[in-house]
């Protein structure tokens, strides 16, 4: 079995409200040394499969059909074997 | 192991109560039976300590079709149609995890009113927190809005109203209450009785995990860091799952399958197992292994007093399981059948073959100890009588004495608030949040139905008695001002611990001006909730008797709103 | 004309649609399951607003993978009349019927009230009746209805006359001010390029009824009746 | 400078709906090999300091004060300098 873990981030040119109210609130907790934060989605999908070559494709196609909207979104993701 | 260690301690019990159970039982419990003992005469679920007081109030009208006992109160508003509702406190969770105790809190009352039968039509939210310049209130006031916002919205239910209080009182008990009202054709008002032997008991709705375990035990202690220790009595929501369920339940209700129905609320299959048992003098035997579950390894303990969300529990007659399946696969839920009424009043609990626990159903929900608590007048309420009201200085300028109230959190518009509550979805509601009491159109009719929620801590802070009564005076003119004649009550009586013959002094005092006001203005007490022990370090909130009111507006032209219209028109000013 | 109103698990606003269309048009409409297979007999499909699936993932991510979203796609691309509201429209931008995306409200809180709109498009089938420039009040519920697609996708929108309704002030002024949500150029509404296809944020369908107070969103109800008559009757 | 990359998931026995829906849509669109999806937070913060030890304890006190919630979250992070 593998474990895919993927992280899918707002692409660059699109505006991050809630990071920026994080990073404002850190900056009033005291962190002035922040100059930005960014929040995405980080998905743990378990994959019933021994093939990593094939248990790739099928992560891909996962992402690029459902998880992500690549309209606003980026995503990368690692593969463990579990 | 369980005398020697007195387990029934650690989970609520006191020695008394252990032996009472031992006494009905004829027998020591086992652990599974302790624990179901102890979340069934826990404060929350038994209301051993107010339940003499609550006694006192009045009940009966014309118009009550369903008072206290059930899920949930009905007042008849004429043409076959009537209205379901009531009002539940969700405090101590949502001091824990503010959005996810306010957003199942909202899951919990909603399924009261659809348990019955009843489509909810809207919600309304009474809120307390602390001062808001403190970090952790508006923590707590920010997350109990968007956790009430998150489901409401979701589910698609409109909150149509509510209050907010700021007050030091409240600052570490913040008061979460939330009202739900539901409209249905007489005719299909459903209860939860689990009558007619040899019926099968159907689970419904979300898998069993292990959320919330002795989450009802957990509401009737005071908040403290051992509490906190407590932590996996976090539930956590899933308003897609109630809105299939909602759905699917209603939808079962039609077929008239359906002979009795209850949600699983605080103590789980525990209490809506025994309550639909010992409601229909009936009892009832399943087998935990069949309960569709989360996690692996679950103990019939861990089943039986979990609080995972959005499930229900359904007596159907026998012979019609397949076509009660159906319509829950239709809206793509579990639905299974775990087992079967009785007739020797028994709750008995099997995994398999084995039984596990084997307890009169009636005795659970109907033998837990009453405490009459002493009581005694707080002695603060002398320094306050005594307070030199004449050494008061006079400001000079009243107008900037005006600005200054108009700015205060409390007399300030909560538009912040309720614009993050979808109050139009349903298109019924004709007066928005903002003004007196909502109200909303019964489609079809000329028919409207008002509803509001009200109290003012500080009143029954100062004055017990005459402060609950202001309570219910206050909910009488906000419907009567939108047009409506008042119909009945829902309340939620938040206190601080009862064990304190002051706080329990101030509970009875407000229980008596309630009553009063409840007989003179002709609204019934339909139901409600208790929440005691909201008090952290010794210092308890303001006595909160919340009252939730409903109304009925006979013709929707004639329905007002509180905003001057016209320039030139007259102004008048009614009462002393 | 017959409309259509598709019903997700997890839509909530189904039945407001098919009484406003009711209510408004005295036309025959229906519900569709999500999963049925066909939308034949129909002239009109209205993805209604709600949390279709929950929307836990991304508004309308999975509703777009319904059955009934193939049989919809392909009415759209035949010219059929779809309208999408709320997360209506949030399931027609993940279907690919319309171009850009909707996330967060800038504000990050769920915002339900009143906007003022602009009509910027008087010749689509669903502002036929109203003309260019004028203001109509129609109210909000989302969370996520932040408009954005990237600049050329913008470009084209504008050039093509694609955007339908913008928040504007009660004088047809756009302003930042009245921007509710953070949309590029204060988008609340489009179509596609052939113009049978539109998505929106707003609801027209809380606004339809004189006792709900407000009767501006019948406009694009009458005005789907109006095309479809003039096309068909 | 440090940047903190955040992985924020719900702990153990917390229900998911997210990871639910996921789960059920996947298997819907034929993956019928998955399990069990968690959904999660994935946070980038951008952090202005050149000492490593003394990052890391600014990443752990800003999760633990606000940007994870103890009581149904927990996380782990990783620190890149950038
Ligand atoms: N928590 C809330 N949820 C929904 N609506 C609210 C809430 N709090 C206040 N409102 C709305 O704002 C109106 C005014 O509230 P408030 O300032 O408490 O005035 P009043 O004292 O006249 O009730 C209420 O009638 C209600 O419609």
């Amino acid at each position: 079995m593998f474990q895919a873990k993927i992280y899918v981030t707002l692409r660059k040119s699109v505006l991050d409200p809630q990071g920026n109210v994080v990073r404002k609130s850190l900056c009033a907790l005291g962190y002035s040394n922040v100059p930005e934060v960014r929040i995405g989605r980080y998905m743990v999908v378990d994959i019933e499969i021994t093939d990593r070559a094939e248990a790739e494709k099928q992560v891909r196609d996962m992402c690029d059909k459902l998880l992500v909207n690549p309209v606003i979104e980026d995503y990368t993701f690692e593969l463990v074997e579990v | 192991m369980i005398v020697e260690e007195k387990v029934w301690r650690e989970m609520g019990l006191t020695d008394s109560e252990y032996e009472r159970i031992v006494e009905i039982l004829g027998r020591h419990p086992n652990y599974v039976e302790v624990g179901i003992f102890a979340v069934m005469w826990s404060e929350h679920c038994s209301y051993k300590t107010s339940r003499p007081a609550l006694k006192t109030l009045p009940t009966e009208g014309p118009a009550i079709l369903q008072g206290p006992g059930e899920n949930a109160g009905i007042v008849d508003i004429g043409d076959g149609q009537a209205v379901v509702f009531k009002i539940e406190s969700h405090n101590h969770p949502s001091a824990i995890e503010p959005y996810q105790g306010a957003a199942t809190g909202v899951g919990g009352i909603l399924r009261d009113i659809f348990t019955m039968g009843a489509r909810p039509i809207a919600v309304l939210d009474s809120l307390r927190f602390g001062e808001l310049d403190n970090p952790r209130v508006r923590y707590l006031f920010d997350g109990v809005v968007s956790g009430i916002s998150g489901y409401g919205n979701c589910i698609g239910v409109p909150t149509v109203g509510g209050e907010v209080y700021f007050s030091d009182s409240y600052e570490e008990n913040c008061l979460v209450n939330v009202m739900c009202v539901g409209l249905i054709d007489q005719k299909d008002i459903k209860k939860g009785l689990a009558a007619g032997v040899g019926n099968p008991v159907m689970v419904v709705g979300a898998k069993t995990g292990r959320d919330g375990i002795h989450g009802a035990t957990f509401a009737s202690e005071e908040l403290s860091e051992a509490a906190a220790e407590r932590r996996p009595a976090v539930q956590v929501g899933d308003p897609f799952m109630e809105k299939l369920l909602l759905e699917a339940c209603l939808e079962v209700i039609k077929t008239g399958y359906v002979v009795g129905i209850q949600d699983m609320g605080a103590a789980g299959l525990t209490s809506s197992s025994c309550e639909m048992a010992s409601r229909a003098g009936t009892g009832l035997e399943m087998d935990l292994a069949l309960v569709p579950r989360r996690e692996e390894g679950m103990t019939p303990y861990e089943l039986m007093l979990s609080e995972s969300q959005e499930r229900m529990l359904l007596v159907v007659e026998k012979g019609t399981e397949d076509k009660v399946k159906d319509i829950f696969a239709k809206w793509d839920l579990d639905c299974v059948v775990v087992g079967q009424v009785t007739d020797d009043g028994l709750l008995r609990l099997k995994e398999g073959d084995q039984v596990v626990a084997e307890m009169p159903a009636k005795a659970l929900t109907d033998e837990a100890p009453l405490y009459h608590r002493p009581t005694e007048v707080p002695a603060y309420l002398e320094d306050i009588h005594n307070f030199p009201l004449e050494q008061l200085n006079m400001p000079d300028d009243y107008n900037e004495v005006l600005l200054k109230l108009l700015a205060t959190p409390n007399i300030a518009s909560k538009e912040y608030v309720y614009r993050q509550y979808d109050h139009m979805v349903g298109l019924n509601t004709v007066v928005l949040p903002g003004s007196d009491a909502a109200v909303l159109r019964v489609k079809g009719t000329k028919k409207g139905i008002a509803m509001t929620t009200d109290c003012n801590g500080r009143f029954c802070y100062l004055d017990p008695k005459t402060g609950a009564a202001i309570a219910v005076a206050e909910a009488a003119r906000n419907l009567v001002c939108s047009g409506a004649k008042p119909l009945a009550i829902t309340n939620c009586l938040n206190f601080g611990n009862p064990e304190k013959p002051e706080v329990m002094w101030t509970f009875w005092r407000c229980i008596e001006g309630m009553g009063e006001a409840c007989r003179v203005l002709e609204t019934p007490v339909t139901g409600g909730n208790v929440s005691l022990y909201n008090e952290t370090k010794g210092s308890a909130v303001y006595p909160t008797p919340t009252i939730g009111m409903v109304g009925l507006v006979e013709d929707l032209d004639k329905v007002c709103t509180q905003d001057f219209k016209t320039e030139g028109d007259a102004i008048f000013l009614i009462g002393e | 004309m017959k409309f259509g109103v598709v019903v997700f698990p997890g839509s909530n606003c189904d039945a407001d649609c098919l009484h406003a269309i009711k209510t408004v048009t005295g036309q025959p409409v229906d519900y569709i399951w999500h999963k049925s297979g066909s939308v034949d007999g129909y002239d009109c499909i209205v993805l209604p607003g709600g949390f279709s699936y929950g929307d836990y993932l991304r508004c309308g991510a999975v509703a777009r993978f319904s059955p009934v979203m193939s049989p919809v796609i392909e009415f759209a691309r035949r010219g059929g009349l779809v309208l999408g509201i709320c997360n209506g429209f949030q399931v027609l931008t993940e279907a690919g019927l319309l171009p850009g995306a909707l996330h967060r409200n800038k504000n990050l809180s769920f915002l339900c009230h009143d906007t003022y709109l602009r009509v910027e498009n008087d010749i689509s089938p669903f502002t036929s009746l109203a003309s260019r420039g004028s203001v109509i009040k129609v109210p909000i519920a989302h969370g996520e209805g932040n408009y954005f697609a990237d600049s050329d996708t913008v470009r084209r929108l504008e050039e093509n006359n694609q955007v339908v309704f913008r928040y504007c002030d009660y004088n047809g002024e756009i302003t930042q001010g009245v921007n509710p949500n953070g949309s590029v150029n204060n988008i609340a509404g489009i179509c596609n390029e052939q113009g049978n296809v539109l998505g929106m944020m707003p609801h027209p369908e809380r606004c339809a009824e004189e006792i709900l107070g407000n009767i501006d969103g019948q406009l694009i109800f009458k005005s789907l009746l109006e095309t479809w008559q003039r096309r068909c009757g």
